[in-house]
């Protein structure tokens, strides 16, 4: 069992797959000769070559297009993103081509393709740079969406998404890359839409994926310094999101906590807190709350951000609110 | 090209008495173009367009039955009658759509041709666009990389003179075909009215692609008769162009060269013309009496699982 | 008073705020000599002339960011997208440069900005001309979000949006163009943000905008004949969203349906449904039901456009659910 | 310039010594691009750029002081340190920033330009991007625009050889200037290293644009003698390339032509380094010591509103 960090869990899928199978391959800005913009696919032109790691221009909707065109005629490509605020240029392609072609052909064609790339706030990026696209993605029907929160999952599920014959938005933090996990060496899939429950507890359930799952684990551990037992469940998948394990765990807590770290209206909390609300209305003890962003684009100033951005007390207090501790 | 013809004033004729919705974008007076490039590339060859698609599916050989049908909305049309007028399609024939979005298929036809090139075959693929696209960002972008990576693929403009309402004078600035000029692509133009030298230049371009592996940008002239759709009222343009437009007709002019040179007699054209028509009416025949999809297709198709767990 | 289409409504509106003020121009793609795609604009070339009725190519990317530069340089503008489906490959100029510059220059510009035109379903268009995008505007700060329903307000909401100094979409229905009403002859504006019940009932509240708006109204009738009596809120405007009018209707009827003709997964209903669970909690007797698309992409066939599209039926039946009476 | 060279250099000492953070992209080697504009165009001429920005912001004239204070995310930067490196702003001196997405800022500048032409004013808007940017399809798509509509703009390409890792002959297929010539655009290629020629050709361009309302594109061929971003390994290119760049460094070539032609004697150059050196160390001291934004700036600037109802 290997220490792997996040970045390097996500090169060893990538790399198996494309070793796996010939038609799998790799396009984006500066993933070839630059060794990727943040060391995703480091190493990677050497063993596969310009055939199959390809740097493309800066131009996302085009290269977009080209990959899911390719896609339909045969091939695997993984398209990565810079970051998924560049892919806004692109977005067409993705929800008017991607996703729909299927569909309006009546099921002649698969578009096993990946969208990749980081997602969600990096720090000081300021405004254009710090969007997180989950529920957007997930919005629209065609596309599953993947928010993988550490790297034994992100292995795991990127195979996945790779082998998967729908096109997948699989989505990253690049202030992740860096953290380490321990990654059993065999090869394992994770299957896609399947949450699962990372930290038990009786009193309060919180639902927090990518991101917001560190934030929330660091919230739980102080709760449990107060004698509050969360239970933290991450869904790992957006689309299709695992509810029944949601609400299985609502049962047995009766209150629940949503944490998300993209703005409020519309957000990954809203969708989930609506579905908690309908589907397990008789076992809340209290109303879902949410720990989102504010509804403010990012601020560049450290201070700024500081409180942009959601933090651990945050969660404390949403967490006291529902147990009406407060 | 005579059955493009017929097939599209048979469904004029159907969507006027209400029979089917949504949108209906004829191809009239197109019809050299399509017929050309079928002539000229093999079936292998990857062929994506717009939603002015009627004539590019039929020449590409899905049938009248299945394209009508299609038009209605039925099961046993070309997309099980989830896509419409705008989106004929068919995989088997290397036919990948009929698309909605102005432009999305242009980078989507050099992808088809990434793949022909990736997997090491000889297939060219071509995309189809009208001259309003060419206005599209998407067009410059695919273009470049299409250059920079040597890829099999004729981009073709079917420029009938508008996008809608607009003439492309009043849309576009420079002449369309030196959009590939600033990447050092290939280009021409090519008299979209006239199949025979269509067919002429066709074959050398798309010899020279299969052998050297180099994008094309043909600008093909060619003319719309009718409205951009079938609401259309048409103020933007004069009787006397549409008038003299109509004097160069295609079809009217294969017919009288045919004749003229001896090719064939007008009684043997006649037949064909019935053959064509007893084809369509018999299409439509089919269309009205095929059934509607079953209401659980609406779940189907958009996922390739078929347990795929939608959100309610 | 004039009973006027809907378009007539946005034109009259139009006309006078270029009437009233030099710097409102329109541009879109044959919105000049063609008169509109949908005769929204018909006869305003005649009136205003090429320099302020533009007809553009189709480069919504770049008109849309010529807009967006104009606004910061003193003009007006607004934008005809000639559906919003194909704002999608604009939309980065509304999200990472109209929504943000504001706030990116700490302040120092307004982006007086309208993007208009028609948007959700309009019949049988199929996958790519079909989606509903108020939510996913609405899901970004900087933006102001409207979707009128009827010509009325249609007509009011647009005179405030272009005299709004924020970036705002305003949204509109090819299907309800044709649609009349009264409308005083004497100008008037309807403030941004503020809802309106549009029938009282005691039993159930329904919130519905835009084409929405319509079905809640038949369902209504439907239910009025059973003795069941609705109350419906048309928020008029999604971004800001009118709650606290909701919340006082719910604090009578204790029981909410949403209605909305958008996806579910993140969509008005679900933003709504949230918030209304966690404000109105100890009100609430049934849980908040939601009737919207299904998680589908638009097919075209008639039968299928049929099963996809919200029927009042399926309200009348989400209303029986919360009062228990299925 | 040496402004802007010593500016940048403290800057980065501040980044590395963890004063601020988030991206910081160094515009030295760039300088006279920025000069020789900023010496051609009027106060009032409007100007948009990138995210490589530090010397046009101090080129239009916003202080030394604000720029730097911007960097450390300070109440007194020029954007009140909400926008950080990459977007600086002054609206008052016609600089409309500063953006983060590539290419976003072209179709930006032309309408500041449409703006400038609506009101029939004499001022011009110029739009500064990287070589990479020329492949965004927002360039092609305004490009068209502003030739149909005779926009007074000049779109500059900073050719500086590479996007991020990526040599600008593997981005762009074809001269970057020749991407206007599809449209009948004007166009021309300029050494961004030799301050005067730049200036020569710029008054020629400026007044055509002020005068006969037309677009331009200028390709400035230039250099970025540091990496991308602070972070950048730059193993894309070779010692030798930097060393040969260095020898025409613009500053050291407008120091030793001013010097050979007995323009000023070194000592005045050097009093005037003097001179910057301080206003840069005072902008440190000035960043350094200014506040950071009151909290209850986070919700302001959203909206025009102060009293907007934020969703929570
Ligand atoms: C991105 C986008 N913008 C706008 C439209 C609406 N639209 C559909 S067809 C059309 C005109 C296209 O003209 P052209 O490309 O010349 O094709 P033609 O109709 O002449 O075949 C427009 C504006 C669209 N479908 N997609
Ligand atoms: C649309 C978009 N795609 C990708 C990026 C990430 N990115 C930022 S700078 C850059 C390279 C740009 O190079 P160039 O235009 O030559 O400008 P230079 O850095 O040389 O000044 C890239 C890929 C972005 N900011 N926006
Ligand atoms: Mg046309
Ligand atoms: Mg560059």
């Amino acid at each position: 069992m290997a220490e792997l960090q996040f970045r390097e869990a996500i090169r060893r899928a990538l790399s198996e797959e494309m070793r796996r199978d010939e038609s799998v391959f790799i396009m984006g800005e500066e993933v070839a000769e630059y060794d990727g913009a943040y060391k995703v696919t480091q190493g990677m032109l050497q063993e596969f070559g310009f055939k199959r790691v390809i740097d493309t221009p800066i131009s996302e909707l085009g290269f977009t297009g080209i990959g899911v065109g390719a896609a339909m005629n045969g091939l695997r490509p993984i398209v990565e993103f810079m970051t998924f605020n560049f892919a806004l240029v692109a977005i067409d392609q993705i929800l008017n081509h991607a996703a729909k072609i299927r569909y309006m052909s009546g099921g002649q064609v698969k578009i096993p393709i990946v969208f990749r790339g980081p997602n969600a706030s990096a720090g000081q990026l300021a405004a254009t740079h710090s969007v997180a696209f989950e529920s957007i993605y997930a919005h629209f029907p065609g596309l599953k969406v993947i928010y993988a929160s550490e790297p034994y999952e992100a292995y795991g599920l990127l195979k996945s998404a790779i082998r998967d014959d729908n096109p997948v938005i699989f989505h990253e933090s690049e202030q992740m890359y860096g953290y380490k996990q321990e990654v059993p060496d065999e090869e394992f899939l994770i299957p896609i839409g399947k949450g699962v429950i990372k930290r038990e507890g009786k009193d309060v359930t919180i639902v927090a994926h990518g991101k917001a799952y560190h934030i929330a684990k660091t919230a739980a551990v102080e709760l449990a310094k107060e004698g509050i037992e969360v239970e933290i469940i991450d869904p790992r998948t957006i689309k299709p999101f695992d509810m029944d394990l949601v609400i299985q765990s609502i049962k047995k807590t009766n209150r629940v906590v949503v944490v998300d770290e993209s703005h409020p209206f519309g957000g990954i909390a809203a969708e989930v807190g609506f579905q908690i609300q309908r589907e397990a209305f008789d076992y809340l003890d209290a109303p879902v709350l949410r720990v989102t962003l504010p509804d403010v684009p990012a601020p560049f100033s450290k201070k700024l951000f500081d409180l942009w951005f959601p933090q651990p007390k945050q969660v404390v207090d949403a967490v006291k609110t529902v147990l009406y501790r407060n | 090209m005579y059955l493009q013809r017929r097939f599209e004033e048979r469904a004029a004729q159907s969507y006027q008495r209400g029979k089917f919705g949504g949108f209906c974008h004829l191809y009239i007076g197109q019809e050299a173009v399509s017929t050309s490039f079928e002539h000229v590339l093999n079936g292998d060859d990857d062929m994506v367009s717009g939603y002015r698609i009627h004539g590019i599916g039929l020449t590409r050989g899905i049938s009248a039955r299945a394209c009508m049908a299609e038009l209605y909305g039925k099961a046993t049309g070309c997309a099980k009658g989830k896509g419409g007028s705008m989106h004929f399609f068919d995989a088997e024939k290397h036919f990948w759509g009929g698309h909605g979005i102005v432009g999305g298929q242009i980078p989507l036809g050099a992808g088809l041709a990434f793949a022909n090139k990736y997997n090491g075959t000889k297939r060219l693929a071509v995309s189809f666009f009208g001259d309003g696209a060419v206005d599209q960002g998407a067009l410059n972008e695919t273009f470049n990389m299409a250059q920079l990576w040597k890829l099999p693929v004729i981009f073709v403009v079917e420029n009938n003179g508008y996008s809608m309402g607009t003439a492309v004078g009043r849309h576009s600035a420079g002449e369309l075909h030196k959009r590939a000029d600033a990447y050092g692509m290939k280009n021409a133009v090519l008299n979209g009215l006239d199949l025979f030298s269509m067919i002429e230049k066709l074959q050398e371009v798309a010899a020279d692609v299969r052998e050297n592996s180099n994008p094309w940008f043909l600008e093909v002239r060619t003319y719309r008769y009718r409205g951009h759709s079938m609401s259309d009222p048409q103020n933007y343009r004069s009787k006397e162009e549409m008038e003299e437009f109509k004097q160069l007709d295609p079809i009217e002019r294969l017919k009288s060269y045919i004749i003229k040179e001896k090719i064939a007699e007008a009684s043997a054209l006649e037949k064909i013309e019935e053959e064509v028509e007893a084809e369509v009416l018999d299409a439509v025949d089919f269309a009205e009496n095929s059934p509607f999809p079953e209401a659980s297709a609406l779940y189907e198709d958009v996922y390739v699982e078929n347990d795929f767990p939608f959100t309610v």
